[in-house]
């Protein structure tokens, strides 16, 4: 056993779900892997309502300037280490919307995320491969 | 000639009435006579607003008032324009609902100042890092392209 | 396991959730005002349009909404062929119609699980969604995505449906119209939904007309507006379907007229299918002149309206986009005030915004955070549980 | 007579019926919980080493403590829950082996050890500075003032059976000569009400109104992360292991029945249904529940007691 601390993350990642200026499309198949079809359950993945329970972050949507302050505060309440997961083509390089005012930059500006699941929007069963790869990453 | 645009030119003489298609007319009036008119179609004619489109052209800001009459599905199209230098529109948001959020996104975006609107705050943009001067969809907003940046 | 002190910004705990898109404020337990908080999605979509040409321009506006991905492009690519005054291939009208339909069923499927999800009914909220992966699967069958089918196109579709697709999609009907008419029926008879969602974020006639508001929003209370009755496009005009009008206004007709269109719209399926036409899918268009459009088309949640005004180069000049959302979701201040707090988070989901919004939902009391939006569920939740008892 | 020697007592406290043994069964049964609730929605649900790995996990992680919150009850309310936690499992256990070794009034300590945990979640919550979690131990510390009263006139009843018998050693002897509690009228409907209470004190739907909707420890603890959420979390799963060993033996015959097993897995199961099969309860609403509806029922097997059924 390599670090027990590295294999209990491993074991048992509860997500939280960040969405900041999305189109809801991948959020509404982010909660479609809590239902019977996918069930992430069986992998131990939960999804909490605190950022303070949580040890990865799902983060979805290129973050416009409201959002940006508030994801920042997020981030800083999650205990470390924790993993921030992209979900959508739109975290991993603000997609088309690439030239708008409003819209501050994907992700990794700011935060530094593990992996980006691509796809608009990325299948579930691309979503959960993206989690366990940024898990056995670690 | 239809009953609201007969009826709609009668109150306003000065009104052009441009017939696009069928379903789709485009009325110009002064922007002195705008609350009339709108009243005149909503009220009278029970017209439903589907929203006001702000352009920044030449002549000046013009704002398209967009009323769908359901029952048959024409769409009237008021016509206003304000000069550039005096950007200022009367507001509905007073008698008419609807219109409230579309004039604070029009002010915000546009810069169009709309007197009498009961609460003009800024509706989209971020409330800490905006500039307040600068007004996206004006023709003289400079477009970053990130895309070259990187 | 090192300490690290963190320092808690602003009155309330910006830890639990992002500033509230709804802020109700109260008096003990019924609901005052409330506070529209928006701007959190706002990307800018009307200032990037004038930047991509014609035919990227359907790509920008499906990533509007990610539940209604079909009506943005097909109502951008009416107002285009309004401007050029060309009527799409027959074939390919049909397919468009098809494609609307199919989203407005996996749609308000959705919404009627999160309505259950809402007033404690989680197995509704499984048991909607699961039924509704036979549509998504069909979509994935006929344009390849789950969502964000990129299936409209100046002067027609840009896919076509297959003769061999057509049983599985009959088959995904059926298997969709009888969990339908099974929702309907629980929906519609279970006394204790029925007083839960009666009387409840009431929308009067007066104030839907006053606010504009559109589809099932509109039709619940009344007001008989339907765009594809109205202003027919593509195979609209020789299709024979009723609109479901209720006048009570309540949350309870705006389930029912949801689940009796779902219904329609898949006899409208069946129709189009019955009677698909030969022939090409796409007319071709060789250049958009200088001009307007305006493009109409009736979304699950209602009205989209889009504008385009071209000055003859590849690029528009204007791009307006008003999603129906914009105009339910001002009526909220009516519809919620002088409700209970229980019943607060499921009016404001009443208009069935997507589903990011009605997460951001907090109560407030003079000034100070008193529910958080998973207490308002909660309270929602035991409502249910309390009128349950009461039942016989 | 046997006492236990000084390095028996430390043995017993941190091995057998003490830390190691009750988290172990504790984790294994709140697997089991998490097992059969994924079953009812149709879902595979978690593997049988998901709790050790979500103990193990969080004890690794970084605690975050919200500055402007009193480190010292931040950090120590947890323990508090947890130390109670260890002395119930010894002092059943040590009772159920050795009847004869209990003191007077051993009950009367079980109850209040048992009240600890419920305690040291208010004191954490209340001391992390946070809105939200303040609401949540405000709901916490009413719903405790809802069960106890029903809890406790439950208890009142396997007294009078034994004629005023306070030590818990004679329960278990009265019981291995005249048979359960349960089989009589009132031993029955105070054994209801206390699986009820057991329900209500380990936060379960219908009672988790202290706690955001489907997140475990949310509402309540929200502020907490890494080593305290875990050992708030081992103290629950400990309790979902004490509280049915409780009823079984002040109800069912003891711990050293052949019959303990079955018996205990049999509350077990009736806690998780319970738990599937309601939607919440709103606070005063649990209130009254309790208050009225079981307090009359408790007062019922009191009187029936008395009448000897």
């Amino acid at each position: 056993m390599k670090d027990p601390r590295i294999w209990g993350l491993k074991k048992s990642p509860w997500v939280y779900h960040l969405a900041a200026a999305s189109c809801n499309n991948c959020d509404i198949e982010v909660l479609e892997l809590l239902t019977p079809r996918y069930d992430v359950e069986r992998f131990g993945i939960v999804l909490v309502g605190s950022p303070r329970h949580a040890d990865a972050l799902l983060v979805t949507g290129v973050i416009n300037r409201k959002s940006l302050p508030r994801v920042l505060e997020v981030y800083e309440q999650t205990p470390k280490p924790c993993l921030v997961i992209g979900v959508g083509t739109c975290t991993c390089n603000n997609h088309i919307f690439l030239n708008s005012y409003n819209a501050v930059g994907p992700y990794d500006k700011y935060l530094p995320v593990n992996a980006y699941v691509p796809g608009c929007p990325p299948k579930p069963e691309a979503m959960i491969l993206g989690v366990v790869k940024a898990l056995s990453k670690l | 000639m239809r009953d609201a645009e007969a009826g709609l030119k009668s109150l306003i003489p000065e009104a052009e009435v441009f017939e696009h298609n069928p379903k789709r007319l485009h009325i110009s009036i002064p922007r002195e006579r705008l609350t009339e008119a709108a009243k005149y179609l909503h009220r009278e004619r029970g017209m439903r607003l589907a929203t006001c489109t702000g352009i920044d052209t030449r002549a000046g800001l013009e704002v398209l008032y967009h009323f769908s009459e359901d029952k048959t599905g024409t769409m009237y199209t008021l016509r206003v324009l304000a000069p550039k230098d005096d950007p200022r529109l009367e507001s509905q948001a007073s008698w008419f609902p609807a219109t409230d959020w579309i004039e604070r996104e029009m002010h915000e975006l546009l810069g169009i100042d709309f007197p009498g609107h009961p609460n003009l705050v800024p509706l989209l943009t971020s409330d800490t890092d905006w500039d307040r001067e600068k007004y996206p969809l004006r023709r003289d907003y400079e477009r970053r392209n990130e895309a070259h940046e990187r | 396991m090192s300490d690290r002190h963190v320092v808690p910004i602003g009155p309330y705990h910006p830890l639990q959730e992002e500033p509230e898109f709804f802020k109700l404020i109260v008096e003990g337990e019924t609901v005052v005002d409330l506070e529209i908080n928006l701007g959190y999605n706002h990307r800018g979509h009307e200032f990037i349009s004038p930047e991509l040409t014609y035919d990227q321009i359907p790509f920008l506006v499906e990533r509007i909404c990610g539940i209604c991905s079909n009506s943005h492009p097909l109502a951008c690519v009416l107002a285009l062929e309004d401007i050029c005054g060309v009527k799409p291939a027959p074939r390919g009208a049909y397919v468009r119609t098809i494609i609307h339909e199919l989203e407005r069923i996996h749609s308000h499927l959705l919404w009627v699980g999160l309505a259950g999800h809402f007033i404690g009914y989680n197995t509704v909220w499984m048991w909607a969604w699961r039924y509704r992966e036979h549509i998504l699967e069909v979509f994935e069958m006929i344009t390849g995505n789950r969502n964000h089918y990129a299936a409209n196109k100046v002067g027609g579709a840009r896919r076509d449906i297959l003769p061999e697709q057509i049983p599985q999609i009959l088959a995904a009907l059926g298997v969709a119209e009888k969990k339908t008419l099974l929702l309907t029926k629980a929906v519609l008879d279970d006394p204790v939904i029925r007083a839960r969602l009666e009387r409840v974020g009431v929308l009067t006639r007066e104030q839907a007309v006053a606010y504009s508001v559109v589809g099932p929003t509109a039709r619940a209370s009344g007001v008989d507006i339907d765009v594809r009755r109205d202003d027919p496009h593509d195979a609209y005009a020789d299709l024979k379907w009723n609109v479901p009008v209720l006048p009570e206004g309540d949350v309870f007709a705006k389930a029912k007229v949801r689940l009796l269109e779902t219904l329609e719209s898949i006899s409208i399926i069946r129709q189009c299918l019955g009677r698909m036409p030969e022939g090409p899918i796409q007319v071709r268009v060789e250049e958009i002149p200088a001009g307007e459009g305006i493009g109409r088309t009736e979304a699950p949640r209602g009205e989209v309206f889009h504008y385009l005004r071209s000055d003859g180069s590849n690029r528009p000049l204007r791009h307006k986009i008003r999603a129906p959302s914009y105009m339910n979701i001002a009526s909220n201040v009516v519809a919620v005030r002088g409700g209970s707090i229980a019943d607060a988070a499921l009016t404001l989901a009443a208009v069935d915004p997507c589903y990011c919004c009605t997460e951001r939902l907090a109560a407030f009391e003079d000034g100070k955070l008193k529910l958080t939006g998973r207490d308002l569920l909660r309270l929602s939740w035991a409502k249910t549980e309390r009128l349950r008892e009461r039942m016989p | 007579m046997t006492t236990l020697a000084g390095w028996q007592l430390v043995l017993a406290f941190l091995i057998f019926p003490g830390v190691v043994f009750t988290s172990f069964v504790g984790l294994t049964l709140t697997w089991v919980d998490r097992f059969v609730s994924a079953r009812v929605q149709w879902r595979k649900g978690p593997p049988f080493y998901q709790p050790f790995a979500d103990m193990l996990k969080l004890l690794l992680k970084q605690t975050v403590v919200p500055a402007g919150a009193s480190k010292v009850t931040f950090l120590g309310a947890p323990m508090i829950g947890f130390a109670a936690m260890c002395v119930t499992a010894v002092l059943l256990f040590y009772v159920n082996f050795f009847p004869h070794g209990s003191f007077v009034g051993d009950l009367i300590v079980l109850v209040y050890l048992f009240a600890l945990p419920p305690l040291s979640t208010i004191l954490g919550a209340s001391a992390s500075r946070n809105p939200l979690s303040a609401v949540g131990a405000s709901r916490e510390m009413t719903l405790y003032l809802g069960y106890e009263l029903p809890f406790l006139l439950a208890l009142v009843v396997p007294i009078i059976h034994t004629h005023g018998a306070i030590r818990l050693g004679d329960l278990v002897l009265a019981q291995r000569t005249a048979g359960p509690f349960l089989y009589s009228w009132s031993g029955l409907i105070a054994a209801v009400i206390v699986l009820v209470c057991i329900q209500a004190k380990l936060g379960y739907p219908p009672f988790d109104i202290a706690e955001a909707e489907q997140e475990i420890m949310s509402g309540v603890l929200i502020e907490y992360s890494g080593a305290p959420l875990a050992l708030f979390r081992l103290t629950k799963a400990m309790m979902f292991f004490l509280m049915p060993c409780f009823l079984v033996t002040v109800f069912w015959g003891g711990l050293t029945s052949f019959w303990a097993i079955p018996e205990l897995l049999a509350v077990v199961v009736l806690v998780i249904l319970i738990k599937n099969t309601n939607p919440r309860f709103k606070i005063d609403h649990a209130l009254r529940f309790f208050w009225f509806i079981l307090g009359a029922l408790g007062i019922i097997a009191v009187i029936l007691a008395f009448g000897g059924l």
